[in-house]
């Protein structure tokens, strides 16, 4: 087997070394009747020649964005990737490199992370920042938990604005901590909805800009409520593009920033791996989940960068652990700093304006056919419309014609809301796309 | 030390700024098109202050980032041997199908008759994780191990308030060994840890096991292989322990290395366990993740698997997204990792049912191998006499008795060896034994990388036990960067780069 | 060599013998189906020695190259400031696309029918190199610079043969400054080479060429801009000269960066020039190769360009593979370097014509900068005096007269530079000046760089001049091995690795 | 520009410090009449993802051997190369680098070559071997004129097996520079034809096993007549695959071993680059073309390589060097030797034995098919058919039908043996390959 450098002979010479008969020795442990002596019931070692053909064979028979005009978002954005983003992270020495607890010998991935940290808290306007969490859903999870943590309180206000994923998720992971989550019924435009639910008992709101349906909100007047109430506001996003061109949330008040930095340098790859952003004020540090990279010193009195404020951690805290994360997503949020140290202000502004354009080019399309209403007020790059038809049965007779045309919001909550499409463009998108979507979507709804 | 350079670089080892004071003007690293600025639908919410991230060019982001992975050890280098890690070979086949168009670049929410591709990967996936656990149910969508913890344990939590039982059992058993997330876990699911004693022998202390045993009890968390690199003899006798006295096993499969193909954990009467698609299968650990941590359940717990779950209809396969029986709710964003189940995938059918059987072999011959090798010099409480070898499991444990009054300790044993070119073992972990090393070298290392390591670790052994503590303290000395120092940065945390705190670049850069 | 390490490794420097000194049994790191061992054509012909090639298993080779690897500079490390060699920055975009699906996988003897777009791709090659030459006629097929030197000197033979001057026109006149693949090349095509001398400031002796001029002179053989980094100013008067003396005009346009997309060497009275798409256009040089050396032809020689030709029919590309009118033979065994095509291509296409414009004007921007930088530390010969800047085109030259007395040479501040962190500029070349350094910095780097390079090197050349002879002879320390006897290479040839004369890898690996 | 680094500050104050006003000042050499104020006519700069979309563009104009069966050899071919193999020749510190001049910095390209030359030169069954020429067909020309030096003749004769491509390379390379080739009339089984135009001025005879046309030659004999004329004996393989199951020219007797090494490591990419091997008796190592790396010890004492006997160089000894060749294959080299290592012995066997099995199941399928003769007696994988219709009709039927199946003799060599079709199979080949193969052919000629 290509992978396994031990000989026969090695393994005999080894045998001998160690004082055993046979590697069943080493077995001796393993109750008789949990030994198998034979193989497992799958097929036999194969080449790479054959694993790769049946991984295309796999690959095949799905539609692939690159051949097919695209306008899915609504959690996931399909944008250009630079190749150098790609190099960098196949490097074997970030690729196959371990969680840096040897800083000696990981100044690569540290000053990486201490770079991505600082990056994070100037996107979201955020004074700190962690070294990753799995995704922007648990990042949400792991904010409601660290606000109770902060407050002392239990209760959380999830806005029915926020991508239901998210509030599923934060519900999973956080309801079973204690932490009491309050929904929202699905609302376009009423992220401030939230502060009808505001009481002494409640650690934290979540609202999300741009929200599922793409609507932008201002949050400094929610930040001063809840702020007024005690409680802490966590604003969520799920397209990092976006923070180039809208306000951001730490500019209005938000305690803890979440989000989603898949749309930067990270591969749509079917849901994951992505990498979750979570931001928070200086005060709040302490009571942080996940990793943390700080500077320091070295013996000769150099700058380098450890992992730090361990003692949050489940390695040393262990039941008192800020949260259970351990594998992290490294490896994205290193796609992400280096696509962020390309783009750069310039670039990323650039980058968000085309994205705003494109939608605004989309909205403009879907919205003169007839039947088909804008339903978002004020967006980025993606946007609800209703549909005359129920909008999953207009997803799937788009993609009988090719066509990627957006996701059904009553996907995303079972049933709810099922004439809502939700569509979204990116630099990605050509004019003829768009025209192709609009023909097809008339064609659809005719 | 030798040399100062007036750039700062020495040799090959360029010296390399934080990006944020790569002075200079205002740069980008891609070309866009030029944005009509017709359009406007933000509603007035763009935003007030400009952003102050800097930008480089690309020839100049591609060397920061080359220059500072060069400050990296990694597998591809040399021996990785933390124990509990699993560091092996990462193929690069797999990297290579997981960027397939089709594969890497498909969206998540994509319309089912678009993805039937994906979904059949992801049932074969599950086909391969149950055939090789025996277990009859997976659920893919945990994102890392400590994530698969929370979904076995809220799957038990969500079956024992299905019992009724869901307000009485609230204790969760654990050995001290076990790994910190077990505990965190169980905490982060509402449950009180209580810890289990061990036998000297390295396993579970039945009798400590009985006494705690109670109604109150939810599920014991035991990793099997055991964090001290055992096999827990009594796992059978524990199962029906627990689950005599109601509770569920959840067993910590971050070991499943050393016993794959050959030892079921159906076998053994597990209810749940989580598998680190990110040790077991190779996926590559990335500096720190992402990583993958499906779970296989019982029959008694598979109804409390969570969403999304693959469904076929009439041949064609599509997720189950929303509320239905007695599924626990949803863990992330999506349906997990599919990046690393493509490549845990490609790592499986590379193997196969036979080649998986050696890498266990494989792994437990080397690791016994290091074991008998090191024993004589340093100290393996587990690891019997010098005429009998107690075999250990994928990882060899040792502690810090041989270093008994000389004044070195187990974390300048890592240093030392930082210089002769290896990344230490995994230090202090697990918490029964003082000062543990606990070594973990995988299939992937020959027998001719074992000996050069082990002839490395031996000269260290004898150079501490000869008395040359000062010269551990000053190791590492050919690393990038020397000994850091924690305590600062814990007390003075320094966690983002800001303009006003920055160290003087100009003095940065010639460092 | 502070310290001794047991395993031979250094930190992250890793100590690794030759492949064939990798004891252990035999390994394969592929795995092959079982052949069925039933049929056999091969007339009896099998090897009868079995072959003595060692093989590696996929973690030990990943390892062994990795570790290999980490011993070389790179441009992705820092400033590879050779002159003459043009060492720019590496889309790695250019990597990818030359990768693609039905670029990088598709065979030179496809039908035309099932290769249209490759054949349109080299095409559109073409059509640039054209426009931006401003030359009428390009053979794309040469392999590399020296490789289009052939074609374009066997094109002119061609053409004095067509004119019935073939057996008498035998002389080629170059400068000694020339790189010594004009020469060699001229002499390859049965040509004698005649030298012509050089004026103290850098360039063509008009005095001296008109002096060879002759009835039996087949053409001059020109770098423009020269190898001392100075454009010919008179190069149209040259160009005139050789033409009324019945001669043909080659032009060396390896230092082609420094004019693209601002003077045409069409406008120049160029004959014919190659283009070193691995220096212009930054396909990667890959440790030695490979390159790209298209030829650009005037009308007098187009008829003469080398076999395959593109044709089109009813808009359907083809190869005209067989001798047809004047064109020369083939010069290779298919149509060239295709995967240079691929990557130049894609880099002329981001860079367009106002990128390209810019990178040649950036290139002598960085080259005059440094000039002016570190004129006043070194002898910059045709720099101009300390009030006047007489500028260079890409490339900065200078010789060793600042050395004058200190016992340093050249190549010792070239070891210097590599402790620095620096890959050394090209030495001894051209050999028109005494000990010379010369240094082209490319359009890729920054201001940054290039400050940081210039400090390091007026270090050096102040140390130099302060008298440290015996520590510039003993550089460089940093580096993964310290200077290498060349003498007892050539002494005594080892070329190849043999069992019986192999070092001890014992030693080697402990080394 | 993203791959520029100057701003325009950058670019006022570089001027500043030169004390010229503008760029222009720079360029003062350059003829006026010379000087372009404008653009040249062609399109401006693009970004990553435009240039992506038209290479894609051009590459869906091409038919790609992954999606159709592959049976053309004749010079190149298809084999499945590691992944890993990829991931080598990607890494910055092979790819970026440049000819390894200074050895303190070049050990990993210098030690690769010289593992890189002892494995061509065992695999050949030589003494020694360079670290690489353009491709086979110039290693080729480079044994005529090489051979012509070290006999002081000039007349080199070129077999009928020889690839056409080759032997037309040979002539215009060496003819040019005084080697008289004389050429031999195709021959599917006439390697020893050679001998009949032997003579006391022959420098060489070059023949080729396996040849164009897929026959497997002895040459021993050839060997002893070519020495007793005090000539030399160039033998040529196209295919370094063969040589892990046929015997090695080197062990025949043979003087100079050329060929092409694509086989192994490097892709097919429509021609190039490939690497040629060269590979000759340590006895005429002084009269090689091309660069050696050669061992040797550092000033501490420690193993080294550096490039050596440069004194044979253009570089070095311009107009009197045995070639003019500076830039070579270096990274194809790089793949080859990691390819190579990662067969050694038994992976090597085991391809060339499984490629031989396909080989001869696809002759038996086309054997079997009336009016189609497989014509080459002795053959590794690659043979010669006759075809009842024109070759260069039945590739262009086939094409049409999706298949690409093999290439027309004709169209390497003008016109001739116009019913001879030339195939090959590889171990990428599956059965289903061969009988759509047989199949298609089968309706091609009916
Ligand atoms: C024994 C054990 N359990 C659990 C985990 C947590 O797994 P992950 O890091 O994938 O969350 C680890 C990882 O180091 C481990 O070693
Ligand atoms: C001036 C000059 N001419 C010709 C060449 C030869 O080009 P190549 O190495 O591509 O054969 C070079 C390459 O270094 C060169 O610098």
């Amino acid at each position: 087997m290509r992978y396994l450098p031990l000989t026969p002979d090695d393994r005999r010479a080894m045998l001998g070394v160690i004082g055993a008969k046979s590697i069943d020795d080493l077995y001796v442990d393993v109750p008789k009747a949990a030994q198998r002596s034979g193989l497992v019931d799958l097929p036999r070692a194969q080449g790479e020649a054959e694993v790769e053909r049946a991984m295309r064979g796999y690959a095949k028979k799905n539609l692939s964005p690159a051949n097919a005009p695209f306008f899915i978002g609504a959690g996931a954005y399909r944008h250009h990737i630079p190749a150098s983003v790609d190099h960098i992270i196949q490097r074997s020495e970030f690729l196959t490199a371990y969680t840096p607890y040897q800083p000696e010998i990981a100044q690569g991935t540290l000053q990486s992370i201490f770079e991505f940290q600082t990056q994070v808290a100037i996107l979201t306007g955020m004074e700190v920042a962690n070294a990753s969490m799995y995704d922007g859903s648990t990042a949400c999870a792991e904010a409601a938990l660290m606000a109770a943590r902060v407050t002392k309180r239990s209760k959380v206000i999830l806005s029915g604005g926020l991508h239901p994923h998210y509030a599923e998720t934060t519900k999973t992971m956080a309801g079973a901590n204690g932490v009491v989550l309050i929904d929202s019924a699905p609302a376009i435009d009423g992220e401030a909805e939230v502060l009808k639910l505001l009481d002494g008992d409640t650690a934290a709101v979540i609202v999300q800009s741009p929200n599922v349906f793409g609507t932008i909100t201002e949050l400094n007047k929610i930040a001063e409520a809840v702020h007024a109430r005690g409680a802490l506001l966590i604003a969520v996003f799920t397209e990092a593009v976006s923070l180039g061109l809208i306000e951001p949330p730490g500019a209005m008040g938000a305690d803890i920033v979440v989000g989603e930095g898949q749309s930067i340098g990270v591969a749509l790859s079917f849901g994951g791996p992505y990498v979750g952003l979570f931001a928070t004020r200086e005060k709040f540090m302490r009571q942080m989940p996940g990793r943390l990279a700080g500077e320091t010193v070295d013996a000769d009195g150099k700058r380098g960068f450890v992992l730090t404020l361990s003692t949050r951690e489940q390695h040393i805290r262990r039941a008192k652990a800020t949260s259970n994360i351990c594998t992290n997503s490294g490896l994205c949020a290193q796609a992400f700093t280096m696509h962020m140290t390309l783009l750069g202000r310039k670039g990323l502004e650039r980058l968000a304006l085309l994205n705003h354009e494109k939608a605004c080019d989309l909205a403009d399309a879907l919205g003169a056919i007839s039947g088909v209403e804008v339903l978002t007020p004020r967006f980025f790059n993606e946007f609800a419309v209703r549909t005359p038809k129920k909008a999953d049965a207009v997803v799937e007779a788009l993609a009988k014609r090719g066509i990627l045309g957006g996701v059904a919001y009553s996907r995303l909550k079972g049933g709810a809301m099922d004439d809502v499409l939700l569509v979204c463009a990116t630099e990605t998108n050509t004019d003829e796309d768009i025209a192709a979507f609009a023909g097809a979507l008339k064609e659809v709804l005719s | 030390m030798s040399q100062a350079s007036v750039s700062g670089s020495r040799g090959l080892l360029q010296a390399e700024p934080l990006i944020f004071e790569m002075l200079g003007g205002e740069r980008t690293g891609v070309d866009l098109p030029e944005p009509k600025g017709l359009k406007d639908r933000l509603g007035g919410l763009k935003r007030k202050a400009a952003l102050d991230l800097p930008g480089l060019t690309e020839p100049e982001a591609m060397r920061h980032y080359v220059r500072l992975s060069q400050r990296n050890y990694a597998i591809d280098l040399g021996v990785f041997p933390l124990g509990s890690c699993t560091m092996k070979h990462n193929p690069r086949l797999n990297e290579k199908v997981a960027r397939m168009e089709g594969l890497g670049d498909i969206h998540p929410l994509q319309p089912a008759s678009t993805v039937q591709g994906a979904l059949a990967l992801m049932e074969a996936l599950s086909h391969w994780l149950m055939e090789l656990t025996g277990m009859p149910a997976v659920a893919l969508s945990p994102k890392a191990g400590a994530h698969g913890e929370l979904c076995g344990m809220l799957a038990i939590r969500a079956a024992l308030y299905a019992r009724g039982e869901g307000e009485t059992r609230k204790r969760v058993l654990t050995p001290i060994s076990s790994h910190g997330t077990n505990p965190a876990t169980a905490a982060a699911c509402g449950f009180t840890v209580d810890e289990i004693e061990a036998l000297p022998d390295g396993r579970v202390d039945l009798n400590s096991l009985t006494a705690k045993l109670g109604p109150d009890v939810a599920a014991i968390m035991l990793t099997n292989p055991n964090t001290c690199g055992l096999f827990e003899r009594d796992v059978k006798e524990i199962a029906d322990l627990v689950h005599a006295a109601g509770g569920y096993f959840y067993c910590d499969g971050a070991n499943y290395n050393a016993i794959v193909g050959r030892v079921r954990p159906g076998d053994l009467g597990v209810d749940a366990m989580h598998i680190n698609l990110h040790k077991t299968f190779s996926t590559p650990h990335g500096g720190g993740g992402p990583g993958a941590g499906p779970v296989v359940f019982s029959e008694a717990l598979a109804p409390f698997a969570p969403l999304p779950r693959i469904i076929e209809r009439d041949g064609v396969l599509a997720f189950e997204e929303h509320a239905f029986g007695e599924a626990t709710g949803r863990l992330c964003a999506f349906q997990g990792q599919m990046g690393m189940y493509i490549r845990a995938l490609a790592y499986m059918m590379s193997h196969g049912s036979d080649g998986l059987r050696q890498v266990a072999e494989d792994a437990v011959l080397n690791a016994n191998y290091l074991l008998a090798r090191l024993k004589p010099y340093m100290s393996a409480p587990f690891g019997g006499s010098k005429d009998e070898h107690w075999p250990c499991m994928h990882e060899a444990l040792f502690d810090d008795s041989f270093l008994d009054g000389t004044g070195v300790e187990t974390s300048d044993i890592a240093k030392a060896l930082i210089d002769e070119g290896y990344h230490p073992m995994t230090m202090y972990f697990p918490l029964v034994v003082h000062g543990a090393m606990l070594i973990e070298p995988t299939e992937t290392e020959s027998k001719a990388e074992l000996d050069r390591f082990a002839n490395a670790l031996i000269a260290i052994a004898e150079r501490a036990k000869a008395g040359d503590a000062a010269a551990f303290k000053a190791a590492p000395l050919l690393s990038p960067v020397r000994r850091l120092d924690d305590t600062r940065a814990a007390r003075q945390p320094k966690l983002r780069w800001k303009a006003e705190t920055a160290a003087d670049p100009a003095r940065v850069a010639a460092e």
